[in-house]
């Protein structure tokens, strides 16, 4: 096609990019450009392709047919290697840095300074230092990965890259989990690298945002493109149905709560993290049936110890958590559970889901010992599966088939199906965190319309999130917690995103 | 010297593979008269006159779990009928025990071949030998290192037994006068009862010549490494007792036992004794350097004389005892070191020698009793 | 959780099959390097394992050889049990002694007691043993984290010195050898067949332990339970199971399993405790465990594998005279080739390469 | 009781270190060979076999060649080329890496036999120097330790230093770590991680290499089956003791090889306790110590899973 002139010049292009994985047509001649120092957004649903396509032009796996263009000149991109040669720097959905490394380590990895044979770790400090202030992206070279909040470790994948001098930059999910400050701080920041030339391709779920800081907007469904359009030319809603092709209700009617009695009641909570420092710092709070309390707050300042504490996972170091005024025992998630409480966990890879294993299995992971899974000492295989089939309907989880595998779905379903999976027990406390981290507009609707469902079905419902919106759009009462204390109570009808977002901040 | 050294052709060789029963264990009445037993002149080999055998004569050998290129006590076992084999023109097989249980099975085999003598090797066979030589009660069969007690001993049953303390005794006495320190050694292999009777033998040896002398010696535990196959421990073990001022020590624990042999080599000043054949022959250079002798144990002979008394039709069941009167042990030649040791210390040992083929001297290893206790 | 298919199970046999075959080869050129006769040897082995028929002075070479895989099965399948929890128990050749230690104890201090007692009682005084010392190193990981593959193999090393010294003290016979007293006949683990033959009704425990293990593990929550915790053991921990309380079952269950093979060995073979009574079969199985790939049919088929190389190794010298030493070489390859089925496919890729032009390669492939 | 005493007090314990340092050489290489095969995620139980091959082989070549220099180049090759298979093998086949390792181990202990039986030998090889430095060794205290020791033993207290400095202290070690704990984050910083394992692996096969050649090279003079007596397993031991750590893996070695050479002691000063139960002191202290002392081991996170690890091969 012909540009005008007075629009910039391309700095990349992909042509006809095709992969296939086993089962799956990723990319299907997926045609895709980028002009000099603009951000483009690429939006689509789980398993679209959009990272796919990203590794592919990072070379982490070649494409079947396509070919890549940089500044006009076919390239040839064997590696990450020549990616980061050709200056192009990527930003992994699931970060690529290994955690018992410093800061430092894991941003020189690859091209390392020596000073002899040894490893020059102060150079490349200085130089980390120098690009942090530049961009206003202060981190501690010096800190372990392992020590650092998820959004700290995002800070230094950015820099990581700009340390690699990428022209082209590709963040993947970038604000999944940022806090809207941390977004706002990280616009900025792009904004900046823009104008100092910097390409920016932009992935994210979030249509807000697209809105807010892309140029331009593609699309993908399946594989295929389904169109480009601009901030201007669209809104949330046309974006939205473009990605999941049907229109898609992107905010959460619900009616007034009707609080009951007292469910799950947590009394002056200590927790230590596993650096052996203070995670949760004398907490109370309760949740009573029929009601829906969030809890707001950066990642990494104990929400996640709070909730393995909660749910067994975790021996608090004192205080006590009660479900219906019975004291649970300390870390014995069996009793948390018997007690009557589903747990969508934050990490679904780690604690949600046996990934070998098929989805029939995963969908009964924590009942197959009782009947009607189990009668006398035998599991029953007929009524595992006979639930799993019910259950793939009920909630409309996309699989092959319930022997599937349940590491081969796609993130997205593969959150639905834990949710299924906890919804399926009989409960009558509902611990949600991060339900929705990296889930796509369509799954984000039906899990929020399942959780206000339990919250109306007479449940008590905790809601742990990073997701500001998330967390405004569900919550009857929103307690923000920050260093480990809950820093401020608000009232879920009342309360404003930039109230809650400054306590978040720690600032009151 | 005083056995002369085997035909036994000249193969690296270990420590003794000990063996289980007190040679003694036969009650005296049973006691082989000089006549049960081969001739001294029946050996060397080389003494013997080949008797063309009418028919092929059959011999089949059976190894413990031990292997045959173990370079001692079953290769010596072998070695015997090997020489047997050119001496009188017989045919003979061996078959190695990869289990324990599968001497049976292996015993067997020969049997079902007819063969005319079966050779079981090793105290761990000694069940099965008899249990077999019961079932097949005109199958000729000899074991190596087990007296059967009277009610056991089948008829067609020939025990093969070695008096190690006899031997181990010279050694001891030769190392008590041989020592300048005072101090004297010894590495020995797992706690087995031939094992343990080289042993007594040869610290009852040397007190008997130097009532004074500090004795040291060390059992390869069954922790320590695989048994009898450990020769980094072994010199280990070798060096603490060098470091204590010993100066002759005693190496009798297959090839950890050598592993004591080569650390002594790397010393000064100190001399080392081998065990079950003459291990100048076979051991390298280094510890050729210092080989004051070794404590033999004729498995070889054994093994020949009990084809030989096949083959002239002599065949007894029972027990034979292989000790310093038929030249079943002995102490190896000096060898090189034959000018380190004085004339009146050779004389002493010959007359130690004297004293036990009179039975005037004593090695005090109760027969009956278990030697390790 | 595989569906069983027969082109499912032919699928999966052909690459053991070519497996073997290619070790076979391999081990022969090596034969004929150091000048035996593969073929001879072959023959000798194969019919030393299988076909050669027996008399009355010799047992019949199939039963040997089911005698042999015997304990390699029983073994297999408690290495394969600790697998499926994500353990790695190196020391069933320590539970296997200890187990042998506790059985022949029963076996021949309780005097007077009917064989329907005594031997059973025998039987499980050998697995409980083996459970007790698989269950210490499971309970150290449980309780203190304490890898396992360090405290199995200090145990190893700790239970042949236990042994050594109860079979040369405390236990030692009156008999001249270094033994325990004989087996009371009453705990003896009868023969199955008159002699000469040695079949015993062991392998009928063992086949009876792989049905069990079968069901335990594919059946029973419990066995879900080891499975999940070997799998993932945070979603275990999530989903409520007791992850350290499964570790010390699964290690004590293995124990018992290799403590049971150590009393089928004293009380249907050795029928008394000898100073040195088994030399690695711990060790074997767990190439064994492997090879089956934790499944019990290919457990029992590894098993009889293993059980035919040993005991058709004995004829093998006896005819060929090849060393024992060519099995072990042997065994290695097959295992490598039946676990490595990418290196079989190669090679024959390769050779048809050799032969003509490429378009063979990828049917190679494509069976694979 | 007071037999164990007097022999406590009798011991010469500068003495009794020296002995356990040079126990320790064989397990040291095995360990350092673990760490570098481990840290970079291969797991490998083959340092047994690697090590009994280098025996086997080092003597072998250090007759022909008349040089137990060059038999020490050759036993560390041949380590190297077990190792390699190994690598093959667990990374391009992708197979289990504990079935791959205790192939190996079976193949060695196999291998060697049968030649050591194929090809009978009388000879024996010349030893590596043993370097006791004149003035220093009979310095008090540390002299004999020191300075009285055979020539690997001096390289093993090397390599530990080197191996330590390596793994942390330079790009090699940055990477194999990186590799070894999260190989998607190096592979994406451009690093090609199964050639930094297959390198990692061969390094495991040369100091295995060194460890075996400890057996004919520095303490017999001649190979003898199975000489290395389950060495590499202790080796392994005392390098998931050591939390992968080379220079406490010198001192997991050390706190395995000093009992041993105190039941030596006990035994020579006739402590009146069984000598099989003596010899079970080693064993027992590190169960011991690893249920009184040690926090969870950490292993590298990536161990023994292949790369990529979603590859439908
Ligand atoms: N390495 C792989 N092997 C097999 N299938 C894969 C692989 N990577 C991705 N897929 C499949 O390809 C499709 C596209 O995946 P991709 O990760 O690109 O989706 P996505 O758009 O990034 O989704 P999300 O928004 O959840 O990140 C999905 O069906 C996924 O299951
Ligand atoms: N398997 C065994 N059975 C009985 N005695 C043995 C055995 N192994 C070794 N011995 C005794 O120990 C001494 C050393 O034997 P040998 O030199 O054969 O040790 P080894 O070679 O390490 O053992 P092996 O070769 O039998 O494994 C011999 O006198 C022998 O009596
Ligand atoms: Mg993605
Ligand atoms: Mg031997």
């Amino acid at each position: 096609m012909t540009q005008p002139p007075d629009t910039p010049a391309i700095a990349l292009e992909m042509r006809g990019m095709t992969k296939r994985f086993p089962g799956v047509l990723a990319n299907d001649r997926i045609s895709f450009d980028l002009r000099l120092g603009e951000i483009h957004a690429l939006l689509g649903e789980n398993g679209a392709g959009k990272s796919t396509l990203m590794n592919l032009l990072y070379g982490l796996y070649p494409p079947d047919s396509g070919e890549i263009l940089l500044n006009g000149k076919a390239i040839h991109i064997h590696g990450p290697r020549d990616a980061i040669d050709l200056g192009i720097g990527m930003v992994h959905q699931h970060f690529m840095l290994v955690p018992p490394l410093t800061v430092t380590e894991n941003i020189m990895l690859g091209m390392e300074e020596t000073r002899g044979l040894l490893l020059d770790a102060v150079r490349p400090a200085a130089r980390i230092r120098e690009i942090a202030d530049r961009y206003g992206l202060e981190i501690d070279p010096d800190a372990k990965i392992k020590d650092l909040s998820v959004g700290l470790q995002q800070r230094v994948e950015i820099v990581k890259a700009l340390y690699r001098n990428a022209r082209v930059l590709v963040l993947d999910e970038p604000t999944a989990v940022l806090t809207p400050q941390e977004v706002d701080a990280l616009f900025v920041t792009l904004r900046t690298l823009v104008s100092q030339g910097v390409s920016i391709i932009f992935i994210s779920h979030k249509l807000k945002e697209v809105m807010a800081i892309a140029n331009r907007i593609t699309v993908l469904r399946q594989g295929k493109v389904v169109g480009s359009t601009t901030p201007a030319e669209a809104d949330e809603a046309k974006l939205a149905s473009m990605m999941v092709g049907r229109p898609v209700l992107l905010t959460v009617e619900k009616g007034p709560a009707t609080p009951a009695a007292t469910v799950l009641d947590v009394h002056d909570l200590r927790v230590m993290s596993d650096r052996r420092s203070v995670a949760v710092n004398g907490v109370n709070f309760h949740v009573r049936a029929g009601e829906i309390v969030g809890i707001a707050g950066v990642e990494g300042n104990g929400q996640s110890e709070l909730v393995e504490a909660i749910t067994g996972l975790r021996a608090p170091a004192s205080g006590t958590v009660s479900i219906d005024g019975v004291e649970m025992p300390h870390e014995n998630p069996r009793a948390v559970i018997m007690a009557g409480a589903s747990h969508i966990p934050e990490d679904r890879h780690k604690f949600g889901m046996v990934k070998d294993y098929p989805l029939s299995t995963n969908l009964v992971l924590s009942s197959f010992d009782r009947p009607p899974f189990t009668h006398g000492f035998l599991l029953d295989q007929a009524a595992i599966d006979e639930n799993a089939r019910k259950l793939v309907k009920e909630f409309d989880i996309r699989t092959p088939d319930e022997q599937t595998a349940m590491g081969s779905l796609s993130g997205g379903n593969q959150q639905k199906s834990v949710v299924a999976r906890e919804f399926s027990r009989p409960m009558k406390l509902l611990i949600a965190a991060q339900p929705t981290r990296g889930v796509d507009v369509g799954s984000i609707e039906f899990i929020h319309r399942r959780i206000v469902e339990a919250r109306d079905a007479g449940n008590a419902v905790l809601l742990v999130s990073a997701e500001l919106d998330e967390i405004m759009s569900l919550s009857d009462r929103i307690l923000v917690m920050f260093k480990g204390q809950i820093v401020g109570e608000r009232d879920g009808e009342t309360a404003t995103r930039s109230d809650v977002g400054l306590l978040m901040m720690g600032k009151t | 010297g005083a056995a002369t050294p085997t035909a036994v052709p000249p193969k690296p060789t270990e420590a003794p593979k000990p063996t289980a029963v007190p040679a003694t264990a036969v009650p005296p009445t049973a006691a082989p008269k000089p006549t049960d037993v081969p001739k001294p002149t029946a050996v060397p080999a080389t003494a013997v006159p080949p008797t063309a055998a009418p028919k092929k004569l059959k011999v089949g050998l059976v190894t413990d779990v031990g292997s045959l290129d173990d370079k001692s006590f079953n290769a010596s076992a072998w070695a015997g009928v090997q020489r047997a084999m050119k001496d009188f023109g017989i045919e003979a097989k061996a078959i190695e025990s990869k289990q324990p249980t599968d001497y049976q099975k292996n015993i067997g085999q020969f049997v079902n071949e007819k063969y005319d003598l079966i050779i079981t090797v090793g105290f761990l066979m000694g069940d099965d030998t008899a249990k077999a030589a019961g079932q097949y009660p005109d199958q000729k069969m000899a074991i190596v290192d087990v007296g059967y007690y009277d009610d056991k001993a089948p008829k067609n049953g020939m025990g093969l037994n070695f008096a190690e303390d006899q031997s181990g005794l010279l050694a001891g006495t030769l190392a008590g006068l041989m020592t300048k320190s005072n101090v004297l050694g010894g590495v020995y292999g797992l706690a087995i009862p031939p094992v343990c009777k080289f042993r007594k033998g040869y610290e009852a040896g040397i007190k008997s010549v130097n009532a004074n002398a500090k004795v040291f010696g060390v059992y390869q535990g069954p922790s320590d490494g695989t048994p009898f196959q450990n020769p980094a421990w072994g010199a280990a073990r070798a060096k603490d007792q060098i470091q204590q001022k010993a100066d002759v020590i005693f190496s009798a624990g297959g090839n950890t036992g050598n592993g004591g042999l080569e650390e002594i080599a790397k010393a000064t000043g100190v001399l080392g004794i081998g065990v079950d054949q003459d291990q100048f022959l076979t051991l390298s250079d280094n510890v050729k350097k210092i080989l004051l002798t070794s404590a033999m144990k004729r498995v070889d002979q054994a093994t020949y004389l009990a084809v030989k008394d096949v083959v002239d039709g002599k065949f007894k069941g029972g027990n034979v005892v292989f000790d310093i009167k038929n030249d079943g042990i002995g102490l190896a030649p000096y060898h090189d070191l034959d000018s380190k040791v004085s004339a009146d210390i050779k004389t002493k040992v010959d007359a130690a020698i004297k004293g036990l083929k009179d039975g005037t001297l004593k090695t005090g290893v109760d027969p009956a009793a278990d030697p390790c206790k | 959780m595989k569906r069983f298919s027969i082109a499912s199970i032919w699928g999966s046999a052909w690459a053991p099959i070519g497996s073997v075959a290619l070790a076979l080869v391999i081990a022969g050129i090596m034969m004929a390097i150091t000048n035996s006769n593969p073929l001879d040897a072959y023959r000798a082995l194969f019919e030393g394992a299988f076909t050669r028929p027996g008399t009355d002075t010799r047992p019949t070479a199939f039963f040997e050889t089911l005698v042999s895989a015997t304990p390699f099965l029983v073994l297999a399948l408690g290495i394969s049990l600790s697998f499926a929890a994500g353990l790695f128990n190196i020391g069933a050749e320590g539970q296997l002694y200890m187990g042998a230690l506790a059985s022949t104890m029963a076996g021949f201090m309780l005097k007077g007691l009917p064989p329907i007692i005594h031997l059973p009682l025998a039987l499980f005084a050998g697995a409980l043993a083996g459970a007790l010392w698989g269950g210490i190193a499971g309970w150290l990981k449980a309780t203190r984290g304490a890898p396992e593959v360090v405290t199995t193999i200090m145990l190893n090393y700790i239970s042949y010195s236990v042994v050594n010294y109860m079979v040369n003290g405390p236990l030692r016979g009156t008999g001249s050898a270094p033994r325990t007293p004989d087996i009371e006949a009453s705990a003896i683990l009868p023969a199955l067949l008159a002699p000469p033959e040695r079949l015993h009704w062991g392998i009928a425990i063992a086949i009876a332990c792989a049905i069990g293990y079968w069901v335990l593990m594919k059946k029973t929550p419990l066995g879900l339970q080891i499975r999940l915790v070997g799998a993932n053991r945070e979603a275990a921990r999530y989903s409520g199971i007791n992850v350290n309380r499964t570790y010390f079952l699964a290690m004590a269950i293995s124990g018992g399993l290799c403590g049971l093979a150590g009393a089928i060995e004293v009380l249907a073979l050795y029928k008394f405790l000898p100073t040195e009574f088994t030399t690695g079969y711990g060790f074997d199985s767990i190439a064994v465990a492997l090879l089956g790939g934790g499944n019990p049919i290919g457990i029992g088929l590894a098993a009889i594998l293993f059980g035919a190389l040993v005991n058709g190794a004995t004829y093998m010298q006896f005819s060929a005279g090849v060393s024992n030493y060519i099995i072990s070489v042997l065994q290695a390859f097959i295992i490598v080739f039946v676990a490595a089925p990418g290196i079989v496919r190669d090679l024959f890729g390769w050779i048809r390469l050799r032969r003509k032009p490429a378009e063979t390669v990828e049917a190679a492939g494509a069976k694979g | 009781m007071e037999q164990l005493i007097a022999a406590l007090g009798q011991i010469d314990y500068i003495f009794l270190i020296a002995v356990a340092l040079r126990a320790a050489t064989p397990i040291v290489f095995a360990a350092l060979g673990g760490i570098f095969s481990e840290r970079s995620g291969i797991v490998n139980i083959a340092l047994e076999g690697m090590m009994l091959t280098s025996a086997y082989v080092s003597f072998r070549i250090a007759v022909a060649a008349g040089s137990p220099w060059i038999g020490l180049l050759g036993g560390i090759v041949a380590a190297m080329l077990v190792a390699a298979l190994h690598a093959v093998v667990s990374i391009r086949y992708r197979t289990n890496q504990v079935v791959s390792g205790t192939v190996i181990n079976i193949f060695a202990a196999g291998i060697t036999g049968y030649l050591y039986r194929a090809f009978p030998t009388t000879e024996s090889a010349d030893y590596l120097p043993a370097v006791s430095i004149a003035g220093l060794k009979d310095l008090p205290l540390v002299g004999p330790i020191l300075f009285d020791q055979g020539f690997l033993t001096y390289v093993m207290v090397l390599a530990v230093f080197v191996t330590w400095l390596v793994i942390f202290k330079t790009k090699w070690g940055l990477r194999t770590r990186a590799v070894g704990e999260l190989p998607r984050a190096a592979d994406t910083a451009g690093i090609n991680v199964n050639r930094m394992r297959f390198y990692n692996v061969l390094i495991s096969g040369a100091l295995a290499g060194l460890g075996g050649a400890f057996f004919t090279l520095q303490t017999v003079s001649s190979f003898t089956p199975n000489m290395t007596s389950g060495q590499g397993f202790i080796g392994l031991a005392a390098m998931i003791f050591a939390n992968w750590n080379p220079i406490s893996a010198l001192f997991a070695s050390l706190l395995f090889t000093i009992p041993q050479a105190l039941a030596g002691q006990f035994q020579l000063y006739n402590v009146p306790l069984p000598y099989q139960l003596l010899s079970t002191l080693p064993y027992v202290l590190t169960i011991v110590t690893l249920a009184g002392f040690m926090r969870r081991s950490t292993p590298p996170a990536a161990e023994g899973i292949p790369y990529p690890e979603d590859a439908r091969t």
